[in-house]
């Protein structure tokens, strides 16, 4: 039962430390305002009363991350990462705006209506992001290409074909159902939040509830022996980068419907780093193994977090990196093994101070 | 009993051994994209020397910043942060020879430590610290850029007589004509990040293949654990070749910098992804423990054709540029990939 | 017999702790100079663990060596080789992208003008391997090459550093015995030059035969130490296991029946340049064993068997059915199953809890969309960890955690789970201890009476003959000969594999 | 042959830019080379090394960034290729001959918003209210950010009702637009004016300024700056109040300089600026020092083609 807890409090101990910046960040937002962490019914101007302010904004722009940050988990989980997902929230935004203005060329005005049936403007992009995943996954399982380099190629190309889908334009839809998938509100809260819960609990049980979650972490610790167990890495791998390739569709639809347009050059920039990052932060391994999706989602929340406290306190914009970079240094630092270990080891000389005084 | 392997080695079996197989295949390709481009575009002048001495000066930046990024890759590292190091060098420069009047040298050297203390400080903190290089290194970009933003959010131009002395330093190739030597037409010529650039690759191919430093490198590389246990200098090996990389960055700052004379804070965003896929085409493994400084250059040069040949279609789309980039990209690792397999195939059944 | 009492090295009072577990309790060990001493003990009672105290790769949490009458204090194996000790890990530990001479040489190259030597390293290597008896190129990367050979590489290495103490963590386990031999001839030399030698092994015999103390562990404390005059075998296995050892030794062969079902049949299976064309039929409830040295072909055929190598040509059929496998998992679909030689690369998912490495190949074939509750992983976990008596708190510890021969266990549980008709084991009993050696051969013969065909590959000859009810001897990347297992002697087989011996060495 | 060195298509300005030059020299009937820099500035001196390799006849260019041409517009003298720059001008241009240049000027376009404002809250009648006022500011270090920063503060300084409480960089795109307002209107409780750098970034926010239960174009009034097709149905709207011109359709008096200099004539060094306007929603507002009035978007929309 000892060794149960200890063990338990290694692992999770990453996460608490993220835990424990996330609260340290948001403490400091508070400090230097006390309205940082307020939240408020609002009325809007159809009547409906929402909950607004900082912390739900936070929830809210952190979506997108989010939601690729989930596919990520996996693919990291298993070795390797995925550079195409910005690329791919561009794919996906574009050819949502190309389903709803097929009718038009040029700089169009918007408009209220869709040209196409509103089930394929939601799943032709889906599909296409899913396929490319797909893509993605047959270069890396089956030529054996490295990760960063097979999703190089469709990070260059994918905002080509963005660009080429919409001719370099772009759209603007007043399409409402459209617009509610992130400008709506459910349950008094912003829909992208509710769409990130949707998805999470998704990727959860899929990982958990079937053996698909173990099948990753073992490819990722050692692909021979798992193969001779009769894995088929391949398949996993796969799966594993289509589920990316449409977790970033969901976030482009969520993108493009955020600004009721599409913006190809724009969407998704650096998402594939944020990303990254979060998956990191979160407490899963680059070179693969265990993942943690909660770790991942504190991840993704520290990060739209330092992005909102900079914003929200106009620290000038050329610090903004700077800035950044500061706050993640020093999440990173006190999440690092040897910091951790030294906390636990000063916990556990306590520990075993009055264990040997009890058994004394 | 193992079979005894004839022992041969004469130079013919140690040149076509199979560990260069990355490095022939990385050639083939760039062999036949060259003759696809001459094909195509030959009498738009893509096979005129002028042609090929571009994609050395053109590159000489990237070229300099891989060498140090090959040997961090073959430690089973990444540095994401070249780019941003290389951006703030020509900052540092600009800032501090136009704006505050500074000798060159000492801009040089300042920046010359920055980068080589930024990249020991990272290296320290991917062993001791146990923080993946790709995080660490990714915060170190920000940082850098940050930084960059801080000194000046527009772009500062060099205006200095040894920056212009340095920048104009060009050796034309010549041509014998009429008994009088000429420049060829269009101009070739090489400057001095080339001879940077050459000067790195042989530095950078003599540690690996000459010193024990390099060896312990490709030892960690291999497997770092093993490497731990027999007891070679891992701790001191990775945070050097961190802090190797950030003097290569700067050096490609300085190249770039004479390239454009001028510092910018968005100077090579996304350059970083440039300079791995360069080495990585090259034969470089990600995974760590394999790579040549020979299989970079030829990597550098082949990710130096497709922009060139892009530019002499020149009736492209901007997306349909981005597309082909893509395309040739796939097209490179799948010729690749089939001469390594195939090559493997032979040995098999040898 | 020359004893001397100079002591070189002295470790009093090791302590160290793993979450969950006590590794070391206040162990002493001594080393005198010019000795070959012998450290033994069951799988997990701590011999590696002490050894990497010793080494610098675990910092202890109490105790102190001296080493030559001075206090040491390490902080990285770097320390440890600087100070003179040198060390042959239990798993083999060098770099699988260098050339076997560099393997050898890295870290203390011979420099000439400037740069490497590397014709020196290359000759001197090579000179090297010839002495421990294997005669390679050493200018190829060394993951070509098998296990053993990688094995003897990491002796070299080990050896031509000129140390005061050396550390051999199970050498021989992967080494047939003439280079087992070749070795104690080598380690002889050193005890004469002075040189302390520790050596951690499971094969008695090999203790009785070169060293000169004894020092027995268990659960991590101290049992005891003698002089090898002092102790008889017997009370020596005693002392280690807490068992009589003609308790465990008292198995006996599953019975042949001629007229069993054939459950496997392989037909001129081959690939080449590896294996020529084999062929090879295995019975209900037979065990099939096979011997041969080591590189004679044994490994590759196995794996062609399970399909981890596709054949180049010939077929596999299970109860008559084709298996016709592209990947593993078709194989064990047929029921097979493959119990791989290389642990740490093959085997174990080091990561991973011991409950999901054993369910990992159950899973496999269910595919992961119908997942085991947790429940039923939980019982599969706990029946086989009780059955194979695997060391552990609780099933929920990294496989990656236990000590060697324990994680061995944990990998026959994966497949035994899967319930199959054949199970090909590749070296199971490799860095097992005597006492749970046993265990699993007799497992392996209850299994045979329980209807399971086996096919059993080991480099120990009497182990092979002890328990199979056939002989397959491999020589020469084909197969040398099928006997029947009954009243088949070592000496017979010993034959067949010479012949080949003889014929090379007349070359 | 004609060459055209590009930034890169980073946005619907830029698109309608490059194609509005294409589609003029493709419409002459002449060859042309294009290459797109991809944002990159060393991609862009690749490019123009190459146009020299290569031996066209005109370079046409735009420079990602103002400085570091020296070296390469140098070896496109000593080829004699004639440069024409297009929408920017680098700087340094001391030692380099050029047969013509082509730019907005971005400095005006800053003043012009705040001129624009200042009088549209006289005409309000609200020039004794003390004004709180936000700007989102394009790219760091963008030629376009820095000028039109620059121009905004120029006049600003010198109305002393409108009060700068914010400005931070929305990047030029709608979605940073619209995260950096939403901020903006959290931490500050009473805004008046937005001006954004572009308009983009003006309709990004437009839709957090609703989603906090604000009234856009009344509660906070919001200029833009670039005047595409889309500020205009958002004036129309009555969602944003006004926005400056900058016109990408270098194609027709590009066409005309290239057949000017065929013809021998010499265009001088000056940078020529197109004509350029300001539309809202009423029309006749004073937006420049020397006085052009406003246009009223409604009537304009038909022509644009952008
Ligand atoms: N890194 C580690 N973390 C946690 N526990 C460990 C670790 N290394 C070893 N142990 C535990 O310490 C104990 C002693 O292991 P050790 O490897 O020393 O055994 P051993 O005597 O060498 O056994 P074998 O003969 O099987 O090699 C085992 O219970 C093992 O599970
Ligand atoms: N690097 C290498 N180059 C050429 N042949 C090799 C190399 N490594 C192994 N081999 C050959 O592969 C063949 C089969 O080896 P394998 O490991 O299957 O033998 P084995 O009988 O299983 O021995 P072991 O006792 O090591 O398991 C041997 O002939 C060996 O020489
Ligand atoms: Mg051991
Ligand atoms: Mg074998």
């Amino acid at each position: 039962m000892k060794a149960k807890l200890n063990r338990e409090t290694v692992v999770r101990s990453k996460l608490l430390w993220a835990v424990i910046a996330e609260l340290l960040i948001l403490l400091v937002g508070f400090i230097m305002r006390p309205d940082f962490l307020s939240v408020q019914l609002m009325t809007l101007a159809d009547g409906s009363r929402v909950l607004f302010g900082t912390p739900i904004d936070i929830l809210n722009r952190s979506a997108e991350i989010t939601i690729i940050a989930m596919g990520m988990t996996l693919v990291i989980a298993l070795g390797g990462t995925d550079l195409s997902v910005g690329a791919l929230v561009a794919v996906s935004g574009a050819m949502a705006l190309k389903f709803l203005r097929w009718d038009v060329l040029e700089y169009p005005t918007p408009g209220d209506y869709t040209v196409m049936p509103y089930f394929l403007v939601i799943l032709v992009p889906l599909a296409v992001c899913t396929l490319m995943g797909a893509f993605n996954g047959l270069l890396i399982s089956k030529l054996g290409m490295q990760p960063i380099i097979a999703t190089l190629i469709l990070m260059v190309a994918g905002r080509g074909i963005a660009q080429i889908t919409t001719n370099g334009k772009q759209f603007t839809t007043m399409y409402t159902p459209f617009q509610q998938i992130a400008q709506g509100y459910f349950l008094k809260l912003p829909m992208p939040i509710i769409i990130t819960a949707v998805v999470i609990l998704g990727v959860a049980l899929f990982t958990r509830k079937t053996s698909y979650g173990m099948f990753v972490e073992s490819v990722g610790v050692n692909p021979n022996a798992s193969r001779v167990s009769g894995l088929q890495s391949s398949r996993i791998i796969l799966i594993a980068f289509m589920i990316t390739g449409f977790l970033s569709g969901i976030s482009g639809l969520i993108y493009s419907s955020r600004i009721s347009s599409c913006d190809s050059n724009n969407a998704g920039i650096n998402n594939e780093m944020n990303a990254i990052l979060a998956v990191v932060i979160g407490g899963t391994s680059m070179s693969g193994g265990k993942f943690s999706l909660t770790g991942t989602v504190i991840g993704s929340l520290i990060i739209q977090t330092i992005v909102t406290l900079v914003y929200f306190f106009g620290v000038v914009s050329e610090a903004i990196m700077a800035f950044e970079a500061m706050i993640i240094a020093v999440v990173i630092v006190l999440q690092s093994e040897p910091v951790r270990k030294f906390f636990a080891s000063r916990k556990r000389s306590r520990a075993s101070a009055t264990g040997g005084a009890v058994r004394a | 009993m193992l079979k005894a392997e004839p022992r041969r080695q004469s130079a013919l079996t140690r040149i076509f051994n199979p560990k260069y197989i990355m490095v022939y295949a990385t050639l083939g390709v760039f062999l036949v994209i060259y003759l696809f481009g001459a094909l195509m575009y030959g009498d738009k002048g893509f096979t005129t020397l002028r042609t090929l001495t571009l994609m050395f000066s053109d590159n000489a930046y990237v070229g300099v910043s891989a060498v140090g990024m090959t040997m961090v890759l073959i430690t089973g590292g990444i540095d994401l942060s070249v780019a941003a190091v290389a951006s703030l060098t020509g900052m540092f420069v600009a800032y501090g020879v136009t704006v505050l009047g500074l000798d060159p040298w000492v801009c040089v050297l300042f920046s010359l430590a920055v980068g080589t203390a930024l990249g020991l400080v990272m290296g320290a903190a991917i062993h001791y610290l146990n923080v993946p290089p790709f995080i660490t290194t990714l915060t170190g970009m920000f940082m850098a850029r940050g930084v960059c933003a801080l000194i000046s959010r527009e772009s500062i131009s060099i205006d200095n007589p040894t920056i212009d002395y340095l920048a104009g330093l060009k050796w034309y190739i010549m041509r014998l004509q009429d008994g009088e030597w000429v420049k060829l037409k269009p101009v070739a010529y090489i400057n001095l990040s080339v001879l940077i650039f050459i000067a790195m690759i042989i530095i950078g191919t003599i540690i690996l293949q000459k010193t024990r430093f390099g060896r312990n490198v490709y030892a960690i590389g291999g497997n770092e654990q093993s490497a731990r246990l027999m007891g070679l200098p891992v701790a001191r090996t990775k945070v050097l070749v961190y802090g190797f990389n950030g003097l290569c960055s700067v050096l490609s700052g300085i190249a770039y910098a004479l390239y454009v004379k001028s510092g910018w804070n968005l100077a090579l965003q996304g350059s970083e992804l440039d300079v791995i896929s360069c080495c990585v085409i090259g034969g470089v493994m990600l995974s760590g423990g394999v790579g040549y400084m020979q299989g970079m250059l030829l990597g550098v040069l082949l990710k130096a054709t497709i922009p060139a040949i892009i530019t002499f279609n020149g009736t492209m789309n901007s997306w349909w540029a981005k597309i082909f980039t893509g395309l040739l990209l796939l097209l490179f690792i799948i010729i690749q990939r089939v001469v390594v397999a195939s090559s493997d195939r032979a040995k098999k059944t040898e | 017999m020359c004893l001397s009492n100079d002591v070189l090295l002295k470790m009093t009072g090791m302590e160290i702790e793993f979450p969950g577990v006590k590794a070391l309790d206040g162990v002493d060990f001594t080393l005198r100079r010019g000795e070959i001493h012998a450290l033994l003990g069951e799988n997990g009672a701590g011999k590696s663990t002490l050894i990497k105290c010793l080494t610098g790769v675990h910092r202890m949490d109490a105790g102190s060596i001296v080493l030559d009458g001075q206090s040491i204090r390490l902080t990285s194996p770097q320390d440890a080789q600087r100070l003179g000790i040198s060390t042959v890990y239990q798993e083999v530990n060098l770099c699988p992208n260098l050339t076997v001479a560099e393997n050898i040489f890295i870290g203390r190259q011979p420099m000439r003008r400037g740069g490497i030597d590397w014709k020196t390293i290359n000759a001197r290597s090579s000179e090297l391997m010839r002495r421990m008896g294997m005669d390679i190129d050493v200018t190829l990367p060394l993951s070509g090459y098998s296990i053993a050979v990688q094995q003897m590489v990491s002796i070299a290495r080990a050896v031509d550093i000129n140390a005061k103490v050396l550390i051999l963590d199970e050498p021989t386990s992967s080494l047939d015995d003439n280079e087992v031999r070749r070795l104690f001839d080598v380690m002889r030399e050193l005890k004469k030059q002075g040189m302390g030698i520790i050596f951690i092994t499971h094969f008695l015999n090999q203790v009785f035969e070169v060293c000169d103390r004894i020092t027995v562990l268990r659960n991590g404390h101290l049992v005891n130490e003698w002089g090898i005059t002092d102790i008889s075998r017997l009370d020596l296995v005693t002392s280690m296991i807490g068992k009589d050892m003609n308790e465990i030794y008292n198995l006996k062969k599953a019975e042949q029946r001629g007229d069993a079902p054939v459950v496997l049949a392989a037909s001129g299976l081959g690939v080449p340049g590896k294996v020529e064309s084999i062929s090879l039929d295995v019975r209900e409830g037979e065990l099939v064993g096979f011997a041969g040295l080591l590189g004679s072909g044994r490994t590759e055929t196995a794996e062609m068997l399970f399909c981890v190598q596709r054949p180049a040509r010939g077929s596999v059929s299970m109860r008559g059915k084709p298996v016709g496998a592209r990947i593993p998992l078709d194989s064990i679909k047929r029921r097979m199953a493959f119990c791989p030689e290389d642990r740490k690369r093959d085997g174990i998912v080091a990561d991973l809890s011991i409950r999901e490495n054993i369910v990992l190949a159950v899973q496999a074939t269910r595919g992961f969309m119908k997942p085991m509750s947790m429940a039923e992983q939980q019982e599969l976990a706990d029946k086989y960890i009780r059955l194979l008596s695997i060391a552990t708190p609780d099933a929920e510890k990294k496989v990656g955690e236990l000590s060697g021969g324990n994680q061995q266990k944990v990998i026959l549980a994966r497949w035994m789970a899967t319930q199959p008709d054949l199970l090909i084991l590749d070296e199971p009993t490799r860095g097992i201890d005597v006492g749970a050696k046993a265990e699993i051969q007799r497992l392996m013969l209850d299994m045979c009476r329980q209807g399971m065909s086996i096919i059993f590959i080991s480099s120990e000859l009497d182990e092979i003959i002890r328990c199979s009810n056939r002989i397959i001897v491999m020589r020469d990347l084909q197969k040398a000969a099928e006997l029947d297992g009954e009243g088949c002697d070592q000496s017979a087989i010993l034959s067949i594999i010479a012949d080949e011996e003889t014929g090379r060495e007349a070359v | 042959t004609i060459a055209f060195s590009q930034i890169g298509q980073e946005s619907d300005w830029r698109t309608a830019n490059t194609d509005s030059v294409k589609k003029a020299i493709e419409a002459e009937g002449w060859n042309y080379v294009y290459d797109d820099a991809q944002q990159k500035q060393e991609n862009q001196v690749k490019a123009l090394r190459n146009f020299i390799s290569q031996n066209v006849d005109y370079i046409l260019f735009t420079g990602v960034v103002s400085t570091g041409w020296d070296e390469v517009l140098k070896e496109v003298n000593e080829a004699e290729i004639p440069l024409i720059l297009l929408d920017r001008m680098p700087d340094n241009m001391d030692d380099i001959e050029y047969a013509a240049a082509f730019g907005g000027d971005f400095v005006e376009e800053g003043r012009r918003m705040a001129i624009w404002t200042k009088n549209y809250v006289e005409k309000l009648g609200r020039s004794d209210e003390e004004l709180n006022v936000v700007i989102l500011e394009g790219t760091t270090g963008a030629d376009a950010a820095t000028g039109r920063q620059n121009g905004i503060m120029e006049i600003l300084k010198d109305t002393p009702n409108l009060k700068v409480i914010a400005s931070q960089t929305g990047n030029f795109t709608r979605a940073e637009g619209q995260a950096v307002m939403e901020s903006f209107l959290k931490a500050h409780d009473k805004i008046d004016v937005l001006l954004a750098h572009n308009d983009d970034m003006a309709l990004g926010a437009i839709e957090s300024i609703k989603a906090a239960g604000k009234v856009p174009g009344k509660d906070i009034i919001i200029v833009g700056c670039d005047s595409p097709k889309t500020a205009f149905d958002a004036i129309i709207a009555g969602e944003m109040n006004a926005t400056i011109e900058c016109t990408p359709l270098y194609g027709p008096f590009v066409v005309d300089a290239l057949k000017r200099l065929m013809a021998g004539e010499d265009l001088g060094r000056e940078l020529i600026h197109p004509e350029e306007s300001c539309f809202d929603a009423e029309g006749g507002i004073v937006f420049t020092l020397d006085g052009k009035l406003s246009e009223k978007a409604a009537d304009k929309i038909g022509e644009r083609q952008y």
